[in-house]
C-alpha cells in the first residue's frame, strides 16, 4: 500500500508538470496578449482553451528530423537529458499537508495501518532536501550544452555555451540566497522548512533581499527573459533548440516549462510558506491546502511572465557581471549577515525579526550605495 | 522500504521519467517514419545558418573564457557546498559558543580574498 | 556671391586648377563644375578640406553613361562616363555637383574613399553598374550584383527590356561568392588558441528584417570583423526608371523604403517638379506635408518596434505596430492602400484629402502624444536594461558620421544638426516651426532620443498642417501636367462610386486628356537638363538625381538612398562591441532593405 | 532487494569508468563519466552517506564535468589519430600502472580498513542521522582541516587566474595576425 502511494505521487509529479506545461503554454500567450493589448490564441476551443491540445497534435504530427552533420545519438539524447532532470526536481516538494490517515484516500491505502499520522504529500522526505533539488538542476546544463554541440551549428554552438556558462554563474548565488533559508530553518528538509514558517512567519519577512535573488538567479536559470540570452531568437534564432522539429523540439520546452514551475514550487516552499496561510491551514482540508499551494505557484509562475512581457533582454557580459559581481557578493553578504543576526538572537536572545531587518536594511543600503558610487564613477568616466 | 524518507521513490520517479523521456522520443520518430510522408530534399537535411550554405564545422575551439568561467565556478561551488553543513548546524551550535561563526567568517574571508583577487585580475569581467 | 555671380567656391576652384576645370555652370539653382580626370582627386581634396569652403559631407556619388544622350554636355566631350559628386558644405549650406568624364576604355577613376569614408561603397557600386574601376580603392568589389555577373546594368547597351544577362546566368555557381570567407582558420593541433567562428546573419535572420546578409567574425562572444553583403533585393529600380513614364515611376519608389513610402513618392516627385520648373498648390503642399510626417512616425514605430523587439523587448513592438496601423488607416483614407500608396503625382496628388483627414488626423496625433508615445517611453526610456543595452554601444563620432555619410536621426544622433527640413526647406517646411533634437554621445540610446523627439515634432508639423490648412486645388492647373479627373474618364460621378464596366467611359474628352498624359511621348513634358532634389526621409537624406533629355522617360534617376550609407557605417559601429550588440546597432540604423538594394 | 541495487549501481559506475576509456569521441567519453558519478552518487546513498551524495553529484557530475566538456570543445580533439598511433605501447604502460596502482591501493585498504571498520563507517551515518553529525564532525573535530581547505581553494583561484591569464592574452592577439597570414 505504501508502495501504490509512492506510485501514485511519482506519478502525479509526472502528470502535473505535463498538465501545467500546456497551461503556462496558454497562459503565457493569454498574458502576454493581454499585456500587449491584443486577444491571445482565441480561436481553438471556447476562448482559446483547447489552443495547447492543437499545438500538442501539431508537434506530434511534424516531422522529427535530424540534420546529417549532427552527432544523432547526442542529438536525440539532448532533449531528454533536459527532461529527465526537470521532472525530477518536483520529489522533495511538500505539496499539501499530510494527508489524514482517515480521509477517503488514506483509506483507500489503508494509511492506519503504515503511517497512522498521515501520509505526506511529498514524494521524497529526504534529509538533503534543497541539496538534491540544486544537483538535479545543475544535472539540466548537459542537456543544453549536447544540444548546442551535437547539433553542429554554430547558432546552436553559442546557445549552448551561453546557456551553461550562464546556469554555472547563477548557481553560486541560487545556493547562497537558499542558504540565508537554511540558517534560520536549521534543516535541509522542505517539509520542515514549509512547518517552521507556518509558526514563526514566512521567511520572506525575514528575507527579503535572499528571495529577490532567489526569484532572480530561478529566471536566470530556467533562461526565462531577460536572462534567455540561450534561445534568443533575435540573436541566435533559437539558441541551442535551433535544429530541432516536432515532438523534439516540444521536449525542450517541456523541460523549460516544467523547470519554472518547479523553481516556483520551490520559491513559495522556501520563502512564501508552503501551503501554509497564516493559520489557516489548520481549519481546512488537506486538498484545500494543496489548493493554496497551487494558487501561490500559479500567482509566481505570473510574475515570471509578467517580466518577460516587461523586460528587455540582457547583453552576455551584463549577464556575467550581474552574476559573479552583484549577485554573488550580495548572496554571500546576506548569509554573513543573516548568521550574524541569528547568533545575536541565540546569544543574547536579541530579538529575532528587528535584528533580521536591521541586517536586510543594511544589505540594500550597500546596494544602493555601491549602485550610486558606481552611477557617479560612469558619469565622471563619461565626461572626462 | 519504499518509505518517502527513503531514496526509493526518487529511483522509482527517475525510472518513470527516463521511461517517459524515451517514450515521447520514440513516438515522436515512429510517427514520423509510420505516418508521415517525409518530403524529400537535400536542403532540408543542411543545418540552419541564415540561409546560406554552412562552410566548414561548427565545432570549433571557442574562447578561453568559458574556460575560465567553468573553473572559478567549481572552486567556488566546493567552497559553497561546505556552507550548507554549516548552515543546518549553525543555529544549534551557536548557542552553544561563538566558535562556529568565528569558523565560517575565517572560511568566508579566506575565500573573498580570492573572490577579490579574480575580480582584481579582470577575471570576472567578460572583456 | 562674388560680383560676377559665381559663388566663392567656383571662383575658387577655378583659381586653383585653371584649366582642370573644364566647364562650369549653374542650372535650376544649382552648381556644377567639370574637372578634368587627372586632377579630380586633387580638386575634390581642395574642396573638402579648405577651411572655407569644407564639403565635409560627400552626399552621394554615382555615374551617368553619356552614350545615349541626345545633347552634348558643356565639358564632357568624347567622354563616355561622367562621374558625379555631390558634395555638401555644412558650413556654408552649399551644394554642389563635380563631375568628371571618364573614357570607354578603360574606364578608371580614382578613388576617393580616402577623402570621405562614404565614398566606399558608392565607388563599388559605380564599379558594379558602370564598370568603372577606381584607383587605390580598398575593397574593390561587385556589391549588389553576383560575383561573377560579367555585364553592369546600368551601362546604356545593357537592355531595359528583356532579361539581358539573367537570361544566361547561373545563379547556382555563384552563391558560394556571396558567402564570402566562411570557414574557421585552423591553426594546427598544438596551438590551445580559441579559433574565431565566422557567423552569417542574415539573409535569413529574424533580426535583419529583410534581406540583409552581415558575416561576423566572433571570437566567443566578441567581435572581431563585421562585413555586410549586399544586393539579396537589388531590383534595379534605377534601371526600371528608364523604361518608365515619368508618373509611372512613382509606384516603384513606393518600394524603396516601405516603411514610409510617401516619403519616396514625394520626394521623387519634387525633383522631377524642380526639373520642370512647377509650383503645386499650397494645400497640395501642406498635405503632402502632413502625411510625410505621418509617414516618419509610421516609419519610426516600425523601427522602434522591431529595435525594441531585438533587445528583447516584445510588449514595445506591438505597443508601437499598434500605432502604425492607425497611421496606415489614415493613409488608407487618402489613398485607397496601406503600404504602397503612390499617394504622389508629378504636379500634386492623387486625390483631395477625404473629408475624413482632418479629424482623423486629429485624432491620431492626440492620442499619439497623450498616450501611446508616454507608454512606449515608460516602458524603455528609463529602463536599466535598455539604457545598458543601448548606452555606449555603437558609438560613432560627429566627425566620423559626417566622413561616413550619415544622414538623419543616425547623423543628429552624433549631435550635428542638419535637418533638410530646417537648412533646405522644401515644400513650404519653412513655414512650420519645429525643433531639430541631436544627441550627444554618438551612441544607439542618442539616436533612439532623437528619433523620440522628432516624433514629437512630427506631431507638431502635422497639427501645424491642419491648423492652417489652405483651401484650393491639389493639382496644378496645367493639363499637360495634371491627371484627368477620374470622373471624366469613368463614367462615375465620383471616385467613391463603384466602377461600372457597361459604361466605361466618361466622355471623350477626358479619356484624351487620360491618354495623352500617359502616353509615351506625349506624356508628362519634362524639359532636357539634370536636377538633384534631397528630402528629408525618415532615414535621412533621399536624394534623388535626375538627368532628363527631354523624352517621355528619364534618362538616368539615381536614388541617394539614405540606408545604403548609413548600412556603410556598421563595421564600424561595431569595432570592438559583442554578438548581442550587432542587433542593438543594426537596429539603432534602421536599414530597410528595399531602400538599400534598390 | 537493496543489495541487486547496489550491486547494479556499481555495475554501472564501472562500466561508465570502463566506457570513458573506451569512447573515441572525447564528448562521450565525458558523458560516461557522468555516469559514473551519478552511479556513485546513488551508491552513496545507499550507504548512508546522503550528504555526501548530493555533493558528489552537485560538485562533480554538476560542475566539474561540465568543465571537462569545455576543455574538450576547447580543445576540440577533431583529429583523433593522434590517440590511435601510439596506442600499442601506451596502451601496455597504462596496463602496468594500472595494475600497480589497483594492487597499492588494495593492499592499503586492505590494510587499514578491515570489513567490520567499513560497516562501522556506515553505521556512524546511518545512527546518528545525516547531514547534522557530518556538520557537527566537520566543524566541532575536523576544525584544522576545514581552514586548510578554504587555503588550498584559495590557491587552486590563484593558480586558475595565473594560468588563464598567462595562456589567454597573447592568443588573443595571436589570433588576429594568423587571420591576416
Amino acid at each position: 500500500m505504501e508502495l501504490a502511494a509512492t506510485a501514485a505521487k511519482a506519478v502525479f509529479i509526472v502528470a502535473f508538470i505535463l498538465a501545467i506545461v500546456p497551461m503556462l503554454v496558454l497562459g503565457e500567450r493569454k498574458v502576454s496578449g493581454w499585456i500587449q493589448d491584443r486577444h491571445g490564441p482565441n480561436r481553438v476551443g471556447p476562448g482559446g482553451l483547447l489552443q495547447p491540445l492543437a499545438d500538442g497534435i501539431k508537434f506530434l504530427a511534424k516531422e522529427v528530423l535530424a540534420p546529417k552533420s549532427v552527432d544523432r545519438k547526442l542529438y536525440f539524447a539532448a532533449p531528454a537529458l533536459l527532461l529527465v532532470p526537470a521532472l525530477m526536481s518536483g520529489a522533495i516538494i511538500p505539496w499539501s499537508k499530510p494527508i489524514p490517515a482517515d480521509s477517503f484516500i488514506g483509506n483507500l491505502l489503508s494509511a492506519e495501518n503504515w503511517s497512522p499520522d498521515g501520509i505526506p504529500f511529498q514524494l521524497a522526505r529526504i534529509d538533503v532536501g534543497v541539496l538534491y533539488f540544486l544537483a538535479i538542476v545543475s544535472l539540466g546544463v548537459y542537456g543544453v550544452i549536447l544540444a548546442g554541440w551535437a547539433s553542429n551549428n554554430k547558432y546552436t554552438l553559442l546557445g549552448g555555451l551561453r546557456a551553461s556558462a550562464q546556469v554555472i554563474s547563477y548557481e553560486l548565488s541560487l545556493g547562497l540566497s537558499i542558504l540565508a533559508v537554511l540558517l534560520m530553518a536549521g534543516t535541509l528538509q522542505v517539509d520542515k522548512i514549509v512547518e517552521q514558517q507556518a509558526g514563526a512567519g514566512w521567511f520572506i519577512f525575514y528575507q527579503p533581499v535572499a528571495w529577490f535573488l532567489f526569484s532572480v538567479t530561478a529566471l536566470a536559470e530556467t533562461n526565462r527573459a531577460p536572462f534567455d540570452l540561450a534561445e534568443c531568437e533575435q540573436e541566435l534564432v533559437g539558441g541551442y533548440h535551433t535544429e530541432y522539429s516536432g515532438m523534439t523540439f516540444a521536449t525542450f520546452f517541456l523541460a523549460e516549462y516544467g523547470n519554472m514551475a518547479m523553481s516556483s514550487a520551490l520559491n513559495v516552499s522556501l520563502f512564501l510558506g508552503g501551503w501554509t496561510l497564516f493559520g489557516l491551514e489548520e481549519m481546512i482540508p488537506w486538498y484545500l491546502t494543496f489548493l493554496i499551494f497551487i494558487g501561490k505557484v500559479l500567482l509566481f509562475l505570473f510574475v515570471f511572465l509578467w517580466v518577460r512581457w516587461t523586460f528587455p533582454r540582457f547583453r552576455f557580459d551584463q549577464l556575467m557581471r550581474l552574476g559573479w559581481k552583484m549577485a554573488l557578493p550580495l548572496a554571500l553578504g546576506n548569509v554573513i549577515v543573516t548568521a550574524g543576526a541569528i547568533a545575536l538572537h541565540e546569544m543574547w536572545s536579541a530579538p529575532l525579526w528587528p535584528v533580521m531587518a536591521a541586517g536586510q536594511l543594511a544589505l540594500i543600503g550597500a546596494v544602493v550605495l555601491t549602485s550610486v558610487l558606481n552611477a557617479r564613477a560612469d558619469a565622471q568616466r563619461s565626461q572626462a | 522500504m519504499p518509505a518517502a524518507d527513503t531514496y526509493f521513490p526518487i529511483l522509482l520517479l527517475f525510472v518513470i521519467a527516463v521511461v517517459l523521456a524515451g517514450v515521447i522520443l520514440l513516438i515522436a520518430r515512429l510517427i514520423t517514419r509510420f505516418a508521415i510522408k517525409p518530403r524529400e530534399g537535400e536542403a532540408k537535411y543542411t543545418v540552419y545558418e541564415s540561409g546560406v550554405n554552412p562552410l566548414g564545422d561548427a565545432r570549433l575551439r571557442f574562447s578561453i573564457k568559458f574556460y575560465l568561467v567553468a573553473m572559478i565556478f567549481i572552486i567556488f561551488d566546493i567552497e559553497v557546498v561546505f556552507f550548507y553543513p554549516w548552515a543546518v548546524v549553525f543555529r544549534d551550535m551557536v548557542k552553544e559558543s561563538p566558535l562556529i561563526l568565528w569558523e565560517m567568517l575565517v572560511f568566508v574571508a579566506i575565500l573573498a580574498l580570492g573572490y577579490a583577487y579574480v575580480w582584481r585580475k579582470g577575471g570576472l569581467d567578460w572583456d | 556671391m562674388s560680383a560676377n555671380g559665381k559663388p566663392q567656391t567656383i571662383e575658387k576652384l577655378v583659381d586653383a586648377f585653371g584649366g582642370a576645370v573644364l566647364h562650369t555652370g549653374e542650372a535650376l539653382g544649382e552648381w556644377s563644375a567639370v574637372v578634368a580626370l587627372d586632377s579630380i582627386h586633387a580638386a575634390l581634396q581642395f574642396l573638402a578640406s579648405d577651411s572655407e569652403l569644407a564639403y565635409e559631407h560627400l552626399s552621394d556619388l554615382t555615374a551617368v553613361d553619356l552614350s545615349q544622350l541626345n545633347r552634348a554636355e558643356p565639358g564632357l566631350d568624347g567622354a563616355r562616363y561622367a562621374v558625379v559628386y555631390h558634395l555638401y558644405s555644412p558650413q556654408n549650406e552649399t551644394r554642389l555637383r563635380v563631375k568628371t568624364p571618364v573614357t570607354d576604355e578603360n574606364p578608371t577613376a580614382p578613388t576617393v574613399s580616402d577623402i570621405w569614408a562614404a565614398a566606399g561603397w558608392a565607388e563599388r557600386e559605380v564599379y558594379d553598374m558602370f564598370g568603372i574601376a577606381f584607383e587605390n580603392h580598398p575593397d574593390l568589389r561587385r556589391i549588389l550584383m553576383p560575383d561573377n555577373f560579367t555585364s553592369h546594368p546600368l551601362r546604356k547597351d545593357y537592355p531595359t527590356k528583356g532579361l539581358g544577362e539573367r537570361a544566361a546566368f547561373n545563379f547556382e555557381t555563384s552563391a558560394s561568392n556571396l558567402v564570402g570567407k566562411s570557414d574557421s582558420t585552423d591553426r594546427g593541433e598544438d596551438a590551445i588558441e580559441s579559433e574565431t567562428m565566422v557567423l552569417n546573419i542574415g539573409p535569413q535572420h529574424p533580426a535583419t528584417h529583410g534581406t540583409l546578409h552581415l558575416e561576423v567574425e566572433l571570437d566567443g562572444e566578441r567581435i572581431v570583423r563585421a562585413t555586410p553583403h549586399l544586393g539579396y533585393l537589388h531590383t534595379g529600380f534605377e534601371k526600371l526608371a528608364e523604361a518608365m513614364h515619368w508618373n509611372q515611376w512613382i509606384v516603384v519608389t513606393d518600394r524603396m523604403n516601405y516603411l514610409s513610402p510617401l516619403s519616396n513618392n514625394f520626394g521623387y516627385v519634387l525633383a522631377v517638379e524642380k526639373l520642370i520648373g512647377v509650383e503645386i498648390p499650397k494645400r497640395a503642399q501642406y498635405i503632402r506635408v502632413a502625411l510625410a510626417e505621418l509617414a516618419r512616425i509610421a516609419d519610426y514605430m516600425v523601427w522602434l518596434g522591431t529595435h525594441a523587439l531585438d533587445i528583447g523587448a516584445f510588449t514595445a513592438f506591438l505597443y508601437a505596430f499598434q500605432q502604425r496601423e492607425k497611421a496606415y488607416e489614415i493613409f488608407e483614407a487618402c489613398a485607397g492602400a496601406r503600404l504602397t500608396i503612390s499617394y504622389t503625382r508629378v504636379g500634386g496628388l492623387f486625390y483631395d484629402a477625404p473629408e475624413s483627414f482632418e479629424p482623423m488626423m486629429r485624432a491620431f496625433v492626440k492620442e499619439f502624444t497623450d498616450e501611446a508615445l508616454p507608454e512606449i517611453e515608460k516602458l524603455l526610456s528609463r529602463n536599466r536594461i535598455w539604457i545598458d543595452r543601448t548606452q555606449g554601444v555603437g558609438v560613432i563620432s560627429a566627425e566620423e558620421a559626417v566622413s561616413y555619410g550619415l544622414t538623419g536621426p543616425c547623423l543628429r544622433g552624433s549631435g550635428v544638426r542638419r535637418d533638410l527640413r530646417k537648412t533646405e526647406p522644401y515644400s513650404s517646411y519653412e513655414e512650420f516651426e519645429f525643433d531639430v533634437p541631436v544627441g550627444a554621445s554618438g551612441d544607439t540610446y542618442d539616436r533612439y532620443l532623437v528619433r523620440l523627439e522628432e516624433l514629437r515634432q512630427s506631431c507638431r508639423i502635422i497639427t501645424q498642417a491642419l491648423d492652417n490648412m489652405p483651401d484650393g486645388p491639389v493639382n496644378v492647373e496645367d493639363h499637360k501636367l495634371r491627371f484627368a479627373d477620374k470622373s471624366h474618364v469613368y463614367k462615375t460621378p465620383d471616385h467613391t462610386h463603384p466602377y461600372d464596366p457597361t459604361q466605361p467611359y466618361g466622355s471623350i474628352e477626358g479619356l484624351i486628356h487620360h491618354f495623352k498624359v500617359n502616353m509615351d511621348g506625349h506624356g508628362v513634358p519634362v524639359p532636357a537638363g539634370e536636377a538633384y532634389c534631397a528630402t528629408e526621409s525618415p532615414n535621412g537624406e533621399l536624394g534623388f538625381y535626375i538627368v532628363s533629355d527631354g523624352s517621355g522617360t528619364p534618362y538616368r534617376v539615381r536614388v541617394r538612398p539614405p540606408s545604403f550609407y548609413n548600412y556603410q557605417s556598421l563595421p564600424r559601429l561595431l569595432e570592438g562591441h559583442m554578438m548581442s550588440d550587432v542587433v542593438t546597432a543594426l537596429g539603432s540604423l534602421n536599414v530597410i532593405a528595399g531602400e538599400l538594394d534598390r | 532487494m537493496s543489495a541487486w541495487i547496489m550491486a547494479a549501481f556499481m555495475l554501472t559506475a564501472a562500466a561508465g569508468a570502463v566506457m570513458v576509456i573506451l569512447y573515441r569521441n572525447p564528448v562521450y567519453s565525458a558523458l560516461s563519466l557522468v555516469l559514473t558519478m551519478f552511479a556513485l552518487s546513488a551508491i552513496y546513498v545507499m550507504m548512508g552517506a546522503y550528504f555526501i551524495a548530493v555533493a558528489q553529484a552537485l560538485v562533480y557530475a554538476g560542475a566539474i564535468v561540465v568543465l571537462f566538456l569545455f576543455v574538450i570543445m576547447l580543445l576540440n580533439l577533431r583529429n583523433q589519430q593522434a590517440l590511435k598511433e601510439s596506442f600499442g605501447l601506451r596502451a601496455a604502460v597504462g596496463a602496468l600502472l594500472g595494475a600497480l596502482f589497483i594492487g597499492v591501493a588494495g593492499g592499503t585498504m586492505w590494510a587499514v580498513l578491515s570489513p567490520d571498520q567499513f560497516s562501522k563507517s556506515a553505521e556512524v551515518f546511518k545512527d546518528e542521522g545525516h547531514t547534522e553529525s557530518l556538520a557537527r564532525l566537520l566543524f566541532k573535530n575536523n576544525l584544522v582541516p576545514f581552514e586548510a581547505v578554504s587555503l588550498i581553494l584559495l590557491a587552486a583561484l590563484i593558480g586558475v587566474v595565473v594560468l588563464i591569464r598567462f595562456h589567454g592574452r597573447p592568443s588573443s592577439d595571436n589570433s588576429e595576425e594568423s587571420n591576416d597570414a
